[in-house]
């Protein structure tokens, strides 16, 4: 190591071995972390490791995966959206109720997506022109969207008939396992985001704009629209999620995913995302949606008694942060 | 893993959460219950009412275990359907508890109490204690858009005789059945209109929060208040005179006699079916004309805390 | 009268009359003005605090003064932001550097100026040459002879000194117009800050006039041609290095003697 | 203006006359929307400005509020307390259940300030030591507490029959409005945590921490050690909270303050708290508990459908935080 | 073979020995050496990147070395942290300041180190005394006269060159054993800077020793009585203003000439 290690005048190109530089990315530590979950449940439960188990654990996510996309970019510009499940529902409903009232389901689905851009370009304006703190914008937006959804629906929730809405539910089995075109999907959507973060000037600003947003303003990056692009981006990931939803659970429910706001941070920063914007990614955060998939599933199949789930849960997700940590520190 | 034949029969419960204590009963009574049968019981939960993406989630992690019946209270009656659907074509017995599915018949059988008829029961009896007093009533609901907390709703306005929107209705508030928000939505209330003269709550915690209120503000004696669940502390605040009636269910019942039927249809004997009405029993102290009721000593005996 | 004998020889580029920014209680600038002109190094220095970064942040485009107006070839500009200066050609290194600290050396080097792959991926996707922006990022770090450990590094685990180089490198490659350097060499090391006044004189002999804020006399006064002196928020005089000697520079600005001339009037 | 303007050399001190520094101070733009608020109600309907009313609103602010002074401490280190109801209501079924139990209720209150004190420093010590994100932590202490919660409870609520447990209940008469001993206990606290923060060097060095971790251990703060004793000091709060708490309702309601710790943020950023850390203080928070009861009675004593508030609510906390905004930029 | 004459005669205050930190494939400190001498002002100076800043951070605590022993009047010393090496009465300037921007002059200057009521208020309720504070500071702000607006504006609007200010007069004000500076005069201006320079002499004068690092020849000159050359992590040379000229220390520094003896082996 030595050698390498010498001190050289001039400009040096690093000498990392690829496998060493592939165990220093940022999202290796979480994915040690998934695979020793993975490994542990393997061992102690019957089921976990067929096929039709993982294809379980990918189904189930699916919702929180795509939504958690939108997050991330979110916390990526030093934000946070607690709007992110709202939006997804309001979505939801919209498609479900005008597609029962006989809406083609091509424009309900386009409408849904509309309007997911509209609240989008809404609490991005607020945030980037107004610069008002994005968790104050989103929970504002929150109250307007979930009232929405009630007004819309009058707490009715609407089984979802047609096929286009369904979509993604459908799929093909492979060897045993059960393939959804939705989880297709969401890996296809994280490709996406994946290439837009890292291969494109877009992603560049937005780690900029995350990390130091002076220094972006000087720099010449035009730092609002940048934030109000993220915003409709994230909203618009937001109504793909809610069709993606509609695959898996066939009904517009105005009550769900009342917790996936802070599932979604929750795996987000699982994945390595900082809070203070500007580190993390968005593989992270797929990784951390199956960490938290994993768990759930792993503690059913384990008969685990829910009243001891949450605990276990939450030392768990401790747990996993820490090794992160402790495995970033000893490379 | 190798198949051992030994392993004892699982049975899922699914409850649509886990912090009411209505559900943590019925899980009572469940692991109790399948202790006696001597099968294992694998309980799941939603995170919140209306969570079906867990509760699907849950019969999905069932199904993989092998379970043999799940029992569930559908956080929606109709989304876990393609689920339960699932399940059944596995040959799974799936009975609905507390709450129905639409269509009805999507499950087995239901070992329900009729939501709308318990509230229906609790707005009779409190018209019938009005006596005769043109009702001002304010309404503490559950969890806004959750299915149990509409039919209560709706039923007590029914045994009240009113209609949605009915002027008499003062005004509502979600307090998802805790004691704290009930209480400080009844405050509010009582602040806007001093002259209510009955309260509907949607459980029993809520009800302790909204009596904290009117006693606060001198009126215990002029409000109607009413509530839903049969706890032991519910019961033990109508013996009080803290509030005037409460609608008894049986959730210890419902998973007792529905694990029983899985047990039993696994063992090759008949299949649950239908609709099995576990019932619903007004407590009071104050009897009134023509709503057939039990006093707080029978409820102390029969209530689930 | 003017200060400067060849002061009204080549073109005004860039002009400044009574810019004035107040903080508060404060006031940075108290109507200063502000002259460049074409081809040349001009050098502000003033003590600290007299208003010489506020200066050049309003020609900049950082900030907007609340009173006075900017020309720029002449005609009449108004800069909301850094952007609309850039795109005139305007490339600043800011005393604070305005560095994103996790990213690293190549996309500080070209941030806000990615360069995009050629043809309809870099067109439509907007996908940038990642292999184009490192090898000129290696080029313009090697023009500088800085000691740069590797290029992929975050800009935060750099040394001050190796971080100020990035910012000077980054502007000494962008600028179309001209350049504004606020105290770009004093992190620098007696090696580096001569690299980086090669790199201004290079810059000059481009045909790119250069702002230049330092304290360090010997280096103002190796390279400009004129010298603003600011002091107490105001311009006190523009002399250059022919008419008054180090001492005497340093005198004006400190405000031992006073200005030669009612200089914000000429 | 322009002869105290202008720039004189030398150390200078302020010339702010009196009246202009008290409108600059951080907590004066929050407090003007709080009137604002007020006097719409007090104009709009007839209920408002009654003593009664005002006494009320109170009231309501007291548990909230309290629970908001330990989210503020954390936030001000740059961290998010998401086990701060958590903490509140196993304080509260601690004391319900253990009084009922009949352990003297003075030891059942210093139990449940010794759990609160202990799950303060474990999550302190996780924040500090291995330096996990406080995101992650107090989520996974949050599940681990509702657990205990649960275990303990089972789901039941523990009326409130003590003296000593339901003191702060208690209070006089004051010209109509009832005044608690809650109320008073809740100035007070307000009082000791502001003159903590602005009045003693652990004050300081909490803001400091907060504004920039490095610089702070660079100038020898030894920052662990306060990080430690902020979410310590949180719990002992937290605690405090469920002390008042169940002077106010009548039992411990395992079900209660389910949206303390969103409620709690949200006051923390109405007034003026940055999430970032090290800018914000407690006065701004007690604002800020107060604008959101005011907004919830105002709004009910209005009449505004239950489906309408949240959409109202929503829309004003927006407004409020923008109009600070702009405040801030004006002066 | 020592190279300053005067090398052995007053005790040595503080020492390292070996001194290596590597952070990934760099090393930023190459098992370099360190002495410091009582009532002497030793200059440390080097290319940017030589790992000046890294080796007065193994100094102040801030940075534990992989390997190397520090020595504090003879006795070894290990710091966990600043805070330890504060305790020991040494005082640092941070080439990043180390300010808390959102904080006022007076609480960073006075920040770690609050004055406190006299009595029990101050003992038991660790009451800070702010009306001390705040005369003091005006006080160490006036010693160094710097132009700073109001001693209530928070650190971050302050000026490049007075923000250091603020950085210096904390480090002036509180050392009780020896001061570190690393490059105090970077954002200062030609007065200020001598101001910084008397500060030096002051403190030198107190009897307390100063560690310089300085990229302005002149000023390492002026002042210290020793100088250290530091390149590529190692200390090259470790020589004094009598032995060797501006030009031939720059030339050992930027390695033009090579070390006049293997200094590290001293
Ligand atoms: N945290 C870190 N991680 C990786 N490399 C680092 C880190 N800190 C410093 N370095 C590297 O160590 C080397 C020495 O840095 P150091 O800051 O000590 O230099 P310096 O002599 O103070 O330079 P300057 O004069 O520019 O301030 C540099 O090449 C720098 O990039
Ligand atoms: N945002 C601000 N708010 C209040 N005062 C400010 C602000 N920015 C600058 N000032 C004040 O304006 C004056 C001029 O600052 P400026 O940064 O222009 O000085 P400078 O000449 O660049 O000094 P230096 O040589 O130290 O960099 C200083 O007194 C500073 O405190
Ligand atoms: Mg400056
Ligand atoms: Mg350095």
């Amino acid at each position: 190591m030595s050698t390498i290690a010498k001190f050289k005048p001039g400009v040096q190109t690093p000498v990392l071995p690829f496998w060493k530089s592939a165990l220093l990315m940022p999202s290796v530590g979480p994915l040690v972390v998934l695979l020793l979950f993975c490994l542990f449940f393997a061992f102690t439960t019957e089921h976990f490791l067929t096929p039709r188990n993982l294809s379980l654990v990918m189904q189930q996510s699916v919702i929180l995966g795509a939504l958690a996309i939108g997050q991330t970019l979110v916390i990526l510009t030093a934000g946070i959206d607690l709007a992110a499940g709202g939006i997804t529902v309001l979505a939801m409903v919209i498609i479900g109720r005008f597609a029962l009232e006989g809406l083609d389901p091509a424009l309900c689905i386009l409408l849904a997506l509309a309007v997911a851009i509209v609240l989008g370009a809404v609490s991005g304006t607020l945030v980037s022109r107004l610069r008002l703190p994005p968790f104050i914008v989103t929970l504002g937006l929150l109250g307007i969207v979930t009232a929405a959804t009630r007004l819309l629906s009058m707490g009715n929730s609407y089984p979802i008939e047609n096929d286009l809405a369904a979509f993604f539910g459908n799929g093909f089995t492979l060897s045993g396992a059960r393939v959804t075109y939705g989880m297709l999907a969401l890996l296809g959507l994280y490709a996406a985001v994946a290439f837009a973060l890292h291969e494109t000037w877009w992603g560049r600003h937005v780690y900029a704009v995350g990390n130091s947003p002076a220094a972006a303003r000087l720099v010449g990056i035009n730092v609002p629209r940048i934030l109000l692009s993220v915003y409709v981006v994230a909203g618009l990931i937001y109504a793909f999620a809610a069709w993606l939803a509609l695959g898996r659970i066939p009904s517009a429910d105005p009550n769900a995913l009342q917790t996936a706001n802070l599932d979604s941070i929750t795996a987000a920063v699982i994945g390595g995302a900082s809070l203070f914007g500007g580190r993390g990614g968005v593989i992270g955060t797929l990784i951390g949606t199956l960490i938290i998939a994993v768990l759930r599933n792993g503690l059913t199949l384990r008969g685990i008694d829910p009243l001891w789930q949450d605990l276990v849960t939450g030392v768990l997700v401790i747990l996993a942060v820490a090794a992160d940590q402790l495995y970033r520190r000893r490379w | 893993a190798p198949a051992r034949a030994e392993e004892p029969m699982v049975v899922g419960l699914i409850t649509k959460t886990d912090t009411i204590p209505f559900f943590v009963k019925m899980r009572e009574a469940a692991t109790e219950e399948a202790k006696k049968h001597g099968v294992k019981l694998v309980a799941s939960t939603g995170k919140f009412d209306g969570d079906t993406e867990s509760q699907v989630a849950a019969i999905e992690n069932l199904i993989s275990v092998g379970a043999k019946g799940i029992l569930i209270t559908p956080s929606n009656s109709t989304a876990i359907l393609s689920a339960v659907k699932e399940a059944r074509a596995k040959g799974i017995v799936v009975i609905a508890l507390d709450t129905p599915t639409e269509p009805a018949d999507a499950v087995d059988a239901t070992f329900a109490t009729d939501n709308f008829k318990a509230g229906e029961y609790q707005g009779a009896y409190a018209k019938q204690a009005l006596g005769g007093k043109a009702p001002k009533i304010v309404m503490l609901d559950g969890t806004s858009g959750s299915s149990v907390s509409e039919l209560r709703h709706d039923g007590y306005l029914k045994g009240m005789g009113l209609a949605k929107g009915d002027p008499a209705i003062l005004g509502a508030q979600f307090t998802n059945g805790a004691t704290d928000k009930a209480q400080a939505a009844m405050e509010n209330l009582l602040a806007a209109h001093p002259d209510i003269n009955a309260v509907y709550s949607i459980n029993e915690t809520a009800a302790a929060g909204a009596y904290a209120a009117i006693k606060a503000a001198g009126l215990e004696k002029d409000i109607v208040l009413t509530a839903i669940d049969g706890g032991c502390a519910g019961v033990k605040n109508v013996h009080d005179g803290k509030t005037a009636a409460t609608v008894m269910q049986f959730p210890r019942k419902m998973a007792a006699l529905g694990l029983a039927a899985i047990v039993e249809a696994a063992k090759g004997g008949k299949k649950p079916a239908g609709f099995v009405d576990t019932g619903a029993e007004v407590i009071t102290d104050k009897p009134v004309e023509g709503i057939p009721s039990k006093d707080t000593k029978f409820g102390a005996e029969a209530c689930w805390g | 009268m003017r200060m400067s004998q060849q002061g009204s020889d080549p073109r005004l580029v860039f002009e400044g009359r009574g810019l004035t920014k107040r903080y508060g209680h404060v006031t940075a600038l108290d109507g200063t003005d502000f002259e460049l002109r074409a081809g040349e190094v001009i050098a502000i220095i003033g003590d600290n605090g007299a208003g010489k970064s506020t200066l050049i942040k309003v020609l900049s485009g950082a900030i907007r003064p609340d009173e006075g107006e900017l020309r720029l070839d002449g005609a009449p500009v108004h800069f909301k932001g850094p952007l609309d200066a850039r795109a005139k050609g305007i490339e600043t290194v800011y005393q604070e550097l305005a560095v994103a600290p996790a990213l690293d050396i190549t996309a500080n080097l070209f941030l806000g100026r990615e360069l995009r792959r050629k043809g309809a991926l870099g067109r439509v996707l907007g996908m940038l040459d990642k292999r184009a922006m490192r090898e000129k990022a290696v080029e313009h770090m090697e023009t500088l002879r800085f000691n740069i450990p590797a290029i992929g590094n975050p800009v935060e685990v750099l040394s001050g000194g190796q971080r100020q180089g990035v910012a000077v490198a980054r502007a000494g490659a962008f600028a179309s117009k001209l350049v504004i350097m606020d105290e770009p060499t004093a992190a620098l090391g007696v090696r580096e800050s001569g690299q980086v006044l090669d790199l201004i004189r290079t810059i000059r002999d481009r045909g790119l006039p250069v702002i230049l804020i330092s304290h360090n006399m010997p280096h103002v006064f190796e390279i400009a041609d004129r010298i603003h002196i600011q002091r107490l928020g105001r311009r006190v005089a523009l002399t250059s290095p022919k008419e008054h000697t180090m001492q005497e520079a340093v005198a004006i600005m400190t405000g031992a003697v006073p200005a030669p001339t009612p200089a914000a009037a000429a």
